[in-house]
């Protein structure tokens, strides 16, 4: 019997959840998510600011760089907060692309850029191009030797979150025949190469970069020999994080409803009180505690080989599931007004279908599940 | 409109299929609106209208309505037979629904000579944009707990109140109107009554609501002691709910009168279908994939099960059990497989399913979460999917009421 | 664009449909269907007397062999009210028999065979084995060339339905190394070669039948270069024959249902009142006439050429998946006395497990409709 | 029972695991039931019934309660090892429910000294077998309708009416009783009363009734004059209700006090994955088909759901939002599950699926097509699915009722 991973808890995640809990309440009242859709980087830079003095973007990363030596167990609960209010920084970002140069960084790189990142410096990924694979190693656009120890980019990566505000990218390339990962700051891009994308998600901000006629120096490359378990680490480290936001995000779309449903009449009746309405409120509340059951195994499990895939990739997968469902039926219970703009509804089921559309939908991690454990 | 009316069926097919095969304009320059509820930009009001009248113009809208009506005074096989070249050739969607659907017919049935020599051409013709005002901001779906007032004063009614969901209400030039005239009737639908009302006199005022999509396509109508000329009145003073009731089966297709034409563009699986074997999923063909074959599947049943009850209603032999069964369930079943269909076409887009109309980036334009986002508006509007169970549990099945 | 077949209905469908809709209430009503579960042959010998007489056995049969010369398509209102009343008899094993030989019998078989079909001898067909795969070519059955003009058979035959009463039985060999179909008649197995099974569907009767030690004439085999073709269109046929069935199945178990929902109370209200009762049954009900219009658009469109095989295909998926749902949640709905034997819903339940397990259930269906269509 | 009792939690718990490595029987040569519920035959019983003496005795059940009612006097954590060791061997469920999950806590909290001393033993040891009487023929769900009467005559209660769902109604020798003591009450919650009753006196007649599944398992209960002794009373007259809706939060495991085991084996996927390994489907193994292992992986992920929910329960931090709502959620999430997952394993089997309990060509003796019918007394007894839905919205979501 395989393992699936394991539900645990510990101390500094509870300390952590508490704090999250308060800070991305008082933070992000709906009026300043609403407020920050028409800002140009989709994002408070003061809020920004005092995740970097909590320590938060340090969180997992080691000590030696700057950090606080904990792992991404410990980041669950505040990206589940963040997405409880739907906060959006580049907070995920950051600390995705921290993990890729953890996983896949020359030591130099290490001690460049951790730091800096650990203390408030945006990163993000630059993984997705324009056949929409899930396949992080699917990669077409390309680096070549230019000569004079430099490498000639080509290409263009799409959805790239937050890339106007990162102080790093890190680019997935072809380079020698094979996925290769490097750092591109913004300086290495001619002009104009990013081009702010219309997402479904309107509460955060995604790129396209284009990479033709960049040039990076070889020392921006990252170790070769571990790109392929650096992907691998970013990918389920994504999917991770992305379960965190979702089951925040689940947990807010089903309290907004159940407000609704507890005072909306119609036909002389609270609308909650109709089994039409309150049954599959009920099914989106216990598929959503399973959904966060499955987040904290895989927070629990992640470091674990072979059982924090699976516990992660599960996470996901039900998180998408019930994310997408409460959030339609948001919309739908909210009757006309679940129609217009107004209702806070259409901001998750948004978010949903931004979610399921990165790192996988619950059908493509279930078919990964499939290969793992049957 | 030409001045010979063909006499032959057979001709008259073939002369509507030559000519939408040459007037549907393959790509206007900008998306068209699939449903009339769905209309956000004057540029597509005015394509729309200009189609409808182009249509009617032809003769292929209104056939069977009355000649002295606007129409053609043909049979219905004619028009449906229009409505078929219509369909066949993609054509845009009629515009001004409420009117060829809902009022139209309504005034053919019970509306005075008058309002019959005013209202119809205007309304086939596409020049006198209708809409409706039953739903209320605190009663989406209780229709009959409307509260907007209306108060006989000479020969007018003096209109108070807010009527919400108003589909093309900037653009209306008259509303059929569900409002309260007896506050004290001792059942709340005795004091209803239905009255025609003019959208351009002084006291009405329309303010856009901006839907999910990001779109505008609806209004709030507010009434401030606005006039409606009494000779609008629909049955009598308190009968607007048996009115209303009656409008709706023309909406259903469980009366006749409608003036033809479609006014939405009903999901397809077989687009779906186009759009799987496009997109990629790990390499390959998403349909490659089995499990995304075996949804596919599904819903190619599904869409077959719509089109096949839609045939049946036809054969009388297959509708003796519960003969309501049949028109009262097919709303449900064909907006619920929209919504459902529509979400499965996001999904097989993979990551640029993260885009959204207006990118260059994204599928198809983003046609498929919009329409998946639009697809609401049928699973919510003319009664939620939710009510529309407690319909058919209750009419057609003789379940208790809940 | 596929043709996905189109519904028809024609005047001979509509008079046998009046005439079945009343014959089968009345021959068949719940007493009688319960007190046949205990009797040996599970069907009344008047009854199929009788049927005989209405001509019932000869609709699908040609004149030329003393059937009235219609097809399936008329057979199907017949068999979808036998369904809709639990009326067992070997009908359908009697008609899919002379599909069979008149698909793939000899002319000599034909001439002898259909005759009597037509007229009321009962025969059936015996396809399955232990691996129970749904595809009829995989036969590990055989007959072998055994001297003399005869043929020695092996290996067992499983769900033989009504081989106890039938005439004559068309089995599936592996002959000269590929499937083949053989008339075998009582008198060729050895004594004690039935064995009645225990089935899920107490109403129907089914056997397993021996053929190791039977040996048949060479004549009995029916034409080899027709075998494929036959078995094709056996297994067409006994779809379309099942969905009738499992159509008119389904209608009474919703009407059965219904009836309970407009008369129990719990709470101090009909249960019919309360929307998780309603809407559920509502479910059922509009899926039931989505069944019903495939059912009807398969019978149309059997005979034509691979619209045939699509619209068949869909009535079964279509019913297999209605038949369960409307089954399963009867017995919820009766509650503790859907838990009993008496509640009626269990015969039905019992019923739409058999079909399902036979000729395929709708996960095949859709599979095989997945080649085709997509 | 041993004479000493082990102070160390680790050496308890590894003697727990080689004694029932020792003395599970893998197959006793008939099919043991899943569930108490699913006791159908003599032979069934009488092996469960040693088999739950034999685990008393070894000191495996009841540890947790006091040494003089039959105990060990242990602390939960032992019991919940020896749980533990006995699930881990697949030992057989435990036959005494209602008196080791029901009763016996219920005379642990609230009985009386003489309750405790005359009862616990013999529900702990299996020697006493105890059954409930809630439901009655018309009040399925609605418990707080009972309408079996009490009435007090001397130190008796004469009983009269009828229960239904008895199980191991012919075995039992206790029933735990809800009747109605005062028909004038003004709310009918108010008139119940619970009753210890015997079920061996005259006026107690027990008839089986025979399960959808062909088999008999649960008895209805008459009472014609029967007796039961007054002290057999709990809490006060007319607190019936109160103390009833007390037992049922023992069941949930809100409170503590049960003797320990477990009464059922819940479904499990990993068995059917075993299954779906074995049976061929096109001539492949099942689980070589995508769609078989898309299901396959939506039932991994809840069996799944189902462990960790069960395992948060022990984490605070993690139940702060809706104390509640992982309690009130799992019966209505495995019950639902069991059913779900054995209808799918059913439809594994293939033609074989037409076999049913007693065919030698029955696959695994057609224990799935059983336990798929079995499903149904889980999620229709305790409070059906629907009305588990209800509880949770209002109890946990807090919305008004129905």
């Amino acid at each position: 019997m395989q393992e699936l991973g394991r539900i645990g808890f510990n101390e500094a995640q509870g300390d952590l959840l508490d704090v999250a809990t308060v800070f991305c309440r008082e933070q992000s009242p709906i009026a300043r998510v609403r407020a920050l859709i028409d800002s140009e980087t989709g994002h408070e830079p003061a809020v920004w600011s005092q995740i970097a003095e909590l320590g938060w973007l340090g969180v997992a990363i080691p000590e030696a760089f700057g950090g606080v030596g904990l792992s991404l167990t410990e980041v669950v609960p505040l990206v589940e907060q963040m997405g409880r209010n739907l906060l959006s920084t580049p907070f995920v970002s950051t600390t995705l692309a921290a993990q890729a140069i953890l996983a896949g960084g020359t030591e130099a790189q290490q001690q460049a850029w951790l730091p800096k990142l650990a203390t408030g410096a945006a990163g993000t990924l630059a993984l997705v191009e324009a056949s929409g694979d899930w396949d992080l190693t699917h990669v077409d656009c390309t680096a070549q030797d230019a000569g004079g120890g430099r490498l000639a980019l080509a290409g263009q990566k799409l959805l790239v979150s937050d890339a106007a505000t990162a102080a790093v990218i890190v680019v997935s390339l072809r380079f020698e025949g094979r996925p290769a990962l490097a750092l591109v700051e913004p300086g290495d891009l001619p002009i104009g190469a990013l081009r702010r994308e219309t997402i479904i998600d309107e509460t955060r901000r995604a790129y396209a970069v284009d990479l033709t006629g960049a040039t990076i120096g070889r020392e921006a490359l990252m170790d070769p020999e571990r790109a392929a378990d650096a992907l691998a680490h970013i990918h389920l480290a994504a999917n991770l994080l992305a379960a965190a936001e979702m089951c925040g995000g689940t947990q807010a779309v089903i309290d907004y409803t159940l407000d609704y449903a507890r005072t909306r009449k119609q036909f002389g009746q609270l609308i909650g009180a109709y089994q039409a309405v309150k049954h599959p409120l009920v099914e989106a509340y216990v598929r959503y505690e399973q959904a966060r059951s499955h987040l904290y195994a895989a927070a629990h499990s992640f470091a674990e080989q072979g059982t924090g895939e699976i516990a992660t990739r599960m996470a996901k997968a039900i998180a998408d599931q019930v994310f997408s469902y409460a959030s339609d039926r948001a919309i739908q219970f909210h009757g006309g007004f679940g129609f217009t703009y107004d209702c806070d509804a259409q901001l998750y089921r948004r978010r949903a279908i931004w979610h399921a559309s990165q790192y996988g939908d619950a059908g493509y991690h279930k078919k990964k599940l499939a290969d793992l454990l049957l | 409109m030409s001045d010979t009316d063909p006499k032959d069926l057979a001709a008259y097919a073939e002369a509507a299929d030559a000519w939408f095969r040459e007037n549907v304009v393959a790509d206007p320059g900008f998306m068209l609106p699939l449903t009339f509820m769905e209309v956000g930009t004057d540029q597509q009001f005015h394509f729309l209208q200009d189609w409808q009248h182009k249509v009617w113009e032809a003769g292929y809208l209104g056939a069977a309505w009355p000649k002295a009506y606007g129409g053609r005074g043909l049979s219905q096989a004619f028009q449906n037979a229009a409505t078929r070249a219509m369909r066949r050739h993609n054509g845009p969607i009629m515009l001004n629904a409420i009117g060829i659907n809902w009022t139209g017919p309504l005034l053919l049935d019970i509306g005075s000579e008058a309002h019959k020599l005013k209202y119809l051409k205007g309304i086939v013709s596409a020049e006198d944009i209708w809409c409706q005002g039953f739903s209320e901001p605190e009663n989406g779906s209780d229709l009959g707990n409307a509260q907007t007032r209306a108060v006989r004063d000479g020969d007018d009614y003096v209109l108070n109140g807010s009527k919400i969901w108003t589909t093309l209400g900037r653009y209306a030039k008259y509303m059929i109107l569900l409002c309260r005239t007896d506050p004290s009737a001792a059942r709340k639908y005795d004091g209803l009554s239905f009255i025609l009302t003019p959208m351009t006199v002084p006291g009405v005022r329309t303010v856009p609501i901006r839907k999910l999509t990001g779109e505008h396509g609806f209004t709030q109508t507010f009434f401030t002691d606005a006039r409606a000329p009494a000779d609008g009145l629909m049955g009598k003073e308190g009968e607007g709910w048996k009115v209303a009731m009656r409008t709706l089966e023309y909406e259903r297709g469980a009366r006749g009168g409608q003036a033809g034409g479609y006014v939405s563009v009903p999901s397809d699986a077989w687009d779906v279908l186009e759009l799987a074997r496009r997109m990629q999923r790990g390499g390959a063909p998403a349909l490659a994939d089995p499990v995304l074959r075996d949804q596919m599947v599904d819903f190619m049943i599904e869409i077959q099960s719509l089109s096949l009850c839609r045939d049946r209603l036809a054969i009388p032999a297959l509708n003796t059990d519960r003969p309501m069964g049949l028109p009262l369930s097919s709303k449900l079943m064909s907006t619920e497989f929209g919504r459902r269909v529509n979400a499965f076409a996001v999904s097989l887009t993979g990551a640029r399913g993260g885009y959204y109309v207006g990118d260059g980036n994204a599928v198809d334009d983003g046609v498929w979460t919009r329409a998946y986002l639009n697809a609401f508006s049928a699973t919510i509007g003319g009664g939620t999917s939710q009510i529309q169970h407690n319909i058919i549990g209750e009419h057609v099945l003789g379940l208790p009421k809940s």
